[in-house]
């Protein structure tokens, strides 16, 4: 994850993906043919409640430049409510995260259903531009694990 | 900084794995061009590690007299040691030693007759000296070996026992289980009442090692024998990180286990505040 | 006696961090000291002592002690030490000169470890007598005497000019190095200053504390002791006594998996700590009491008893003050003395 | 007010209402107050104080003690009283087998305000109509009262006791207080400035774990930084990402149940402001999801355990603030 002189930055991005849904989107996205990057690596998670603020540290301490958080639109998760907690816990998380001075754009959560494929490819391509932009991952990574 | 450091470990190959019981193998390490990785003395322990996964501290349950590799039995009981379980043959590990002192087998124990008591994976540490007395038969007078076992299947190192020593002049094998089993027909019973019933001379000097409730009433059961506690080893285990007395977790009292001990003569450890 | 004066005080910092590194006790904006890696235009803070002890340079909180690839079955270890660079720890007070002492009784002892002599072998402890001491100092109690610091070069102020003396040769060394310095001067003022140190000494509020009772000779006495249930009752668990004491020298040793090999590490450890004996099958210090009654038997008893009577405390009242329940080794030696 | 402490204690451990007193513990010197479980009234008498340096919340220690036999007497100031509703809430603590008496709360003294003046050596503290008169080696010193007050007193939120048996004294009411201010001040801040402010303030963490141990929300029988299970323990920092990691996990774990005591921040041996990582949840929460004190009640459900349909949306973050 250096920044070359000759190379393009390419980030790595982490998507957490709800398994009733945005990882089937992912699916759809690539049964329809659509690109999206390749920096992209995906963990499924039963529910994007699953995903506890931890994950999403750990994911930047492993080198990601960019983490993004994808599940049922509210009001459709497929354990009634998870999502709900999800969305107050991950606004308080990225509030905590802007506040401590790590760059706002590096963590976004999306609603993308198992029929959006179209939306999937489009997110991530969105994401990874704009974490692209910003850059590596330097205020919230550990030294020990930068790849040398 | 060329000295070696001892917190920097040597390299070990298992190269067998024999399985003693459901929760207890037998590690054979060797090092990477062969031959013992170092030397020690019975009753000491190395440090075997698996990186990334843990460290801890184990008893060489080989003999020193043994030249070409070390023993290791372990149960199965945490996670280092579940990893250990899961290895296959040509696994390397860590390994750094030896630590500890040892079983006084060239001073207080020369010329002495033995009395080796054991419950379950506590035969470990002794079987050390057990063979190390066997390769030096002249050196020690009679042997007398107590071991017992939940089962029949919890008994490490059967084959050994029936194989080697059963078959050795001048020692004497006493097996039991807790509790009655098909296809055993020795003794039935507890260690402490077992070795009771034995009524063991009390010219022997023992060693003693299991579990610590086993060892608790052994001691009594000695003393109403007519044992002293200056007659009776035993060896103890504590948690342990550095294995050389710097960490500061497994002492008892100003004593610490890796270093001053593991083994302990119990008139020794009635010095020590009760801790353990 | 060889001396500087303060005002030259820059030009002889300037000139110590031009030979070898240079580390002094300076304010961060909070207000408390802390050492730090000189810059031109540090100022040396007048506070009595730093949050956290100088034990620091020997014994880091963290250190790496080796790494390790793992491919397959296949192990390959690798050795990362390196030699460490000359530095010098400038404005030590007397309690902590004496707590490398009692590290080294630890740390040096066979088999030595080699990572902590590394440094000791390539640091240079400078120093620097008290002229104000607080309430919370208890090192006469050591035998420490702090207008006459150890470390291998001390000095003294008066409050115009700064003296030298070396106590090592590495401290001959240090004080040849800045020779050109320095000049030599009647030490009369100075005198004076320590006298005045020295009254202000014995009129300490903890001046009259004494270890006579305390040493190896009673160490069942005191682990049985009934007062370590009262002693310990609000205790925290937390592990800050610990971790300001120039003295407290447990470590634990850790792995840390990189994605790409294996880094072990050892960091400072506290047996105020539920798990610091904790292993597979179960942990014989299970209360807050065990744990509490181990800290202060270790440096009260055990430690005396294995090194020829020196205790495991240095009297720098850090505890004290960092305490957040406010129990100390003080408290705790008054309610548990037995005479 | 001493007194009427200590005679209300020794009261009702005559009349046989509790068995045991959790109060407060003379020290060596004017300041080192240890909370302290008394079960007589000589105890009491010898060593019970209660002044200017009493600051402890001691509510946590009740999640301990009424796991024993027998009824415990707690004193409590005002914003201790919030810390025992939460434990309640979560039922740490048994309710019944505590007689809390609500007591005025502080203002109440910072020591490392006074030695941060250069006061060295003392010997007493007096407080003479708001003037602190010090007794050292050195002579006497005096400082305005208003300078050595603890932070988390100065930004008091509420003399208002939520949960008592009885009271000694008036009861006071909820104050409008400035406790955001700093938060506010961060905030406006570019990410860049606040990155460097809060790299200065965690990089001087110990993880003596004081903060997380001192805290009456901080109750799991087993820490996630203790388990090494959960991959993420540790014992100290080996890279600035784990302080970071360590305090925004502690400060999130007690979102929604942290009353704003300020324990954290008191206790804390180098001096990191933490309670302002526990403000901004707080004030986020506020601002969010409409206004809500933890340990005001025992019935509400926490914010972080509750949702509306309409909640705002997790790019909130990215569309408000500065750059």
């Amino acid at each position: 994850m250096q920044m070359n002189e000759n190379k393009e930055f390419e980030p790595l991005i982490v998507a957490f993906c709800c398994n009733w849904c945005s990882y089937a989107g992912a699916d759809l996205s690539g049964t329809n043919r659509l690109n999206y990057p390749t920096n992209v690596k995906i963990i499924r998670v039963p529910c994007s409640c699953r995903v506890n603020p931890m994950f999403i540290l750990r994911a930047f301490q492993r080198g990601a430049d960019g983490v993004i958080l994808c599940g049922c639109h509210p009001g459709d998760c497929h354990y009634t409510s998870g999502n709900y907690f999800t969305r107050r816990r991950m606004t308080l998380l990225f509030s905590m995260l802007d506040f401590l001075g790590i760059e706002r754009d590096r963590t976004r959560v999306e609603w993308v259903s198992a029929a959006e494929g179209a939306k999937f490819a489009a997110t991530m391509n969105e994401f990874t531009e704009a974490v692209k932009k910003l850059g590596p991952n330097r205020r919230l990574e550990d030294l020990r694990c930068r790849k040398q | 900084m060329n000295s070696n450091d001892t917190l920097i470990p040597y390299i070990g190959v298992v190269t067998d794995i024999r399985i003693d019981t459901p929760d207890v193998k037998t590690f054979r390490v060797e090092a990477p061009e062969g031959g013992k990785v170092f030397e020690h003395m019975p009753g000491q322990c190395a440090m075997l590690s698996i990186p990334g996964v843990g460290e801890a501290m184990f008893s060489i349950t080989s003999s020193p007299t043994n030249k070409e590799f070390m023993e290791f039995s372990i149960k199965k009981c945490g996670c280092l040691t579940n990893w250990l379980h899961a290895m296959d043959v040509g696994q390397m590990i860590t390994i750094r030693g030896p630590y500890g002192n040892a079983f006084p087998v060239e001073t207080e124990l020369k010329g002495k007759d033995l009395l080796f008591i054991a419950g379950g994976i506590g035969l470990a540490p002794l079987r050390s000296v057990i063979n190390y007395v066997r390769d030096n038969r002249d050196n020690y007078g009679d042997v007398q070996i107590v071991y017992g076992s939940r089962s029949k299947d919890d008994l490490v190192d059967y084959k050994e026992i029936l194989d080697e020593w059963m078959s050795d002049k001048g020692i004497d094998v006493n097996l039991t289980i807790d509790n009655p089993q098909e296809g055993w027909d020795g003794h039935v019973g507890f260690v402490p009442n077992y070795v009771k019933e034995l009524n063991p001379s009390t010219s022997k000097t023992v060693l003693v090692c299991g579990p610590p409730i086993m060892i608790k009433f052994t001691l009594a059961g000695l003393k109403e024998l007519g044992f002293t506690e200056t007659q009776v080893y035993t060896t103890m285990e504590l948690r342990m990180k550095c294995g050389v007395g710097k960490c500061g977790r497994c002492n008892i009292g100003n004593k610490y286990v890796c270093k001053d001990g593991p083994v302990f003569r119990f008139d020794q450890l009635d010095e020590l505040p009760d801790e353990y | 006696m060889l001396r500087i004066s303060l005002d030259k005080i820059d030009e002889l910092f300037e000139a110590v961090n031009s030979q070898q590194a240079l580390y002094i006790p300076t304010d961060r904006k909070d207000g408390a000291a802390e050492y730090k890696k000189y810059e031109s235009g540090m100022k040396m803070s007048d506070k009595l002592n730093t949050v956290r002890s100088a034990k620091d340079f020997f014994f880091p909180q963290t250190e790496n002690l080796v790494e390790f690839k793992m491919e397959g079955k296949k192990i390959e270890v690798k050795d990362i030490r390196e030699e460490s660079e000359d530095f010098v720890i400038f404005g030590v007070r007397a309690c902590d000169a004496r707590s490398f002492t009692i590290l080294d009784k630890v740390y040096l002892v066979e088999p030595v470890d080699s990572f902590y002599k590394n440094r000791r072998d390539h640091g240079t402890v400078v120093t620097m007598a008290c002229t104000r001491p607080s309430e919370t100092c208890f090192c006469q109690t050591f035998g420490i005497d702090p207008t006459a610091p150890e470390g291998d070069a001390a000095c003294w102020s008066d409050g115009s000019f700064l003296y030298f003396k070396a106590n090592t040769d590495k401290g001959q060394k240090f004080i040849d190095s800045i020779s050109s310095l320095l000049e030599d001067g009647d030490t009369a003022e100075l005198d004076k200053a320590i006298e005045k140190t020295k009254t202000i000494m014995s009129k300490l509020p903890l001046a009259n504390l004494s270890t006579e009772n305390f040493g190896g000779d009673k160490l069942n006495e005191y682990f049985n002791s009934d007062k370590w249930g009262e002693l310990s009752e609000s205790c925290l668990g937390c592990g800050t006594c610990t971790f300001v004491c120039p003295t407290c020298q447990c470590y634990d040793i850790k792995d840390f998996n990189t994605g790409d090999g294996i880094k072990r590490f050892r960091c400072w450890d506290s047996c105020m700590y539920s798990d610091f004996t904790k292993m597979a099958h179960g942990n014989p210090r299970l209360t807050q009491l065990e744990r509490f009654r181990q800290r202060f038997m270790h440096k009260l008893v055990y430690f005396p008893k294995n090194n020829e009577g020196e205790f495991g405390c240095v009297g720098c009242g850090r505890c004290l003050s960092k305490c957040p329940i406010s129990m100390n080794i003080v408290k705790v030696m008054k309610a548990l003395e037995v005479k | 007010m001493q007194e009427a402490i200590i005679n209300k204690a020794k009261q009702l451990l005559a009349d046989g209402t509790v068995d045991r007193v959790i109060g407060w513990k003379r020290g060596e010197f004017a300041y080192d107050i240890t909370p302290a479980v008394f079960g007589s009234a000589e105890e009491i008498d010898a060593d019970f104080v209660y002044d200017d340096f009493t600051s402890a919340n001691v509510s946590k220690y009740l999640v301990k003690e009424t796991k024993k036999e027998g009824k415990v007497l707690v004193f409590l100031k005002p914003c201790d009283t919030y810390s025992l509703n939460q434990l309640t809430k979560e039922h740490r603590v048994d309710r019944e087998k505590v007689y809390v008496v609500g007591i005025p709360g502080g203002p109440k003294l910072d020591i490392e305000k006074i030695k941060a003046k250069g006061i060295s050596g003392i010997l007493s503290v007096k407080n003479e109509n708001y003037t602190l008169k010090i007794e050292t080696i050195y002579g006497e010193e005096t400082m305005p009262f208003s300078e050595a007050i603890l932070d988390k007193c100065a930004s008091c939120k509420s003399k208002k006791h939520v949960v008592y048996d009885e009271l000694i004294g008036e009861d006071g009411e909820v104050l409008e207080s400035n406790r955001f201010d700093m938060v506010e001040q961060l905030e406006n801040m570019t990410a860049e400035e606040r990155y460097n402010f809060w790299r200065e303030q965690l990089s001087k963490c110990i993880r003596c774990n004081a903060c997380r141990n001192v805290c009456p929300a901080c109750t799991c029988e087993k820490c996630v930084f203790d388990n090494p299970e959960s991959g993420v323990e540790n014992k100290a920092a080996s890279d600035s990402f784990e302080e970071n990691m360590f305090h925004i996990i502690r400060a999130f774990h007690v979102a929604g149940r942290c009353t704003d005591c300020g324990e954290c921040s008191r206790v804390c041996p180098q001096n990191i402001p933490l309670h302002l990582l526990n403000r901004k949840f707080i004030k986020d929460i506020n601002s969010l999801y409409g206004e809500y004190q933890a340990g005001e009640d025992t019935t509400s459900r926490a914010p972080l355990t509750d949702y509306t349909f309409d909640d705002c949306e997790a790019s909130i973050v990215h569309e408000r603030g500065v750059e």
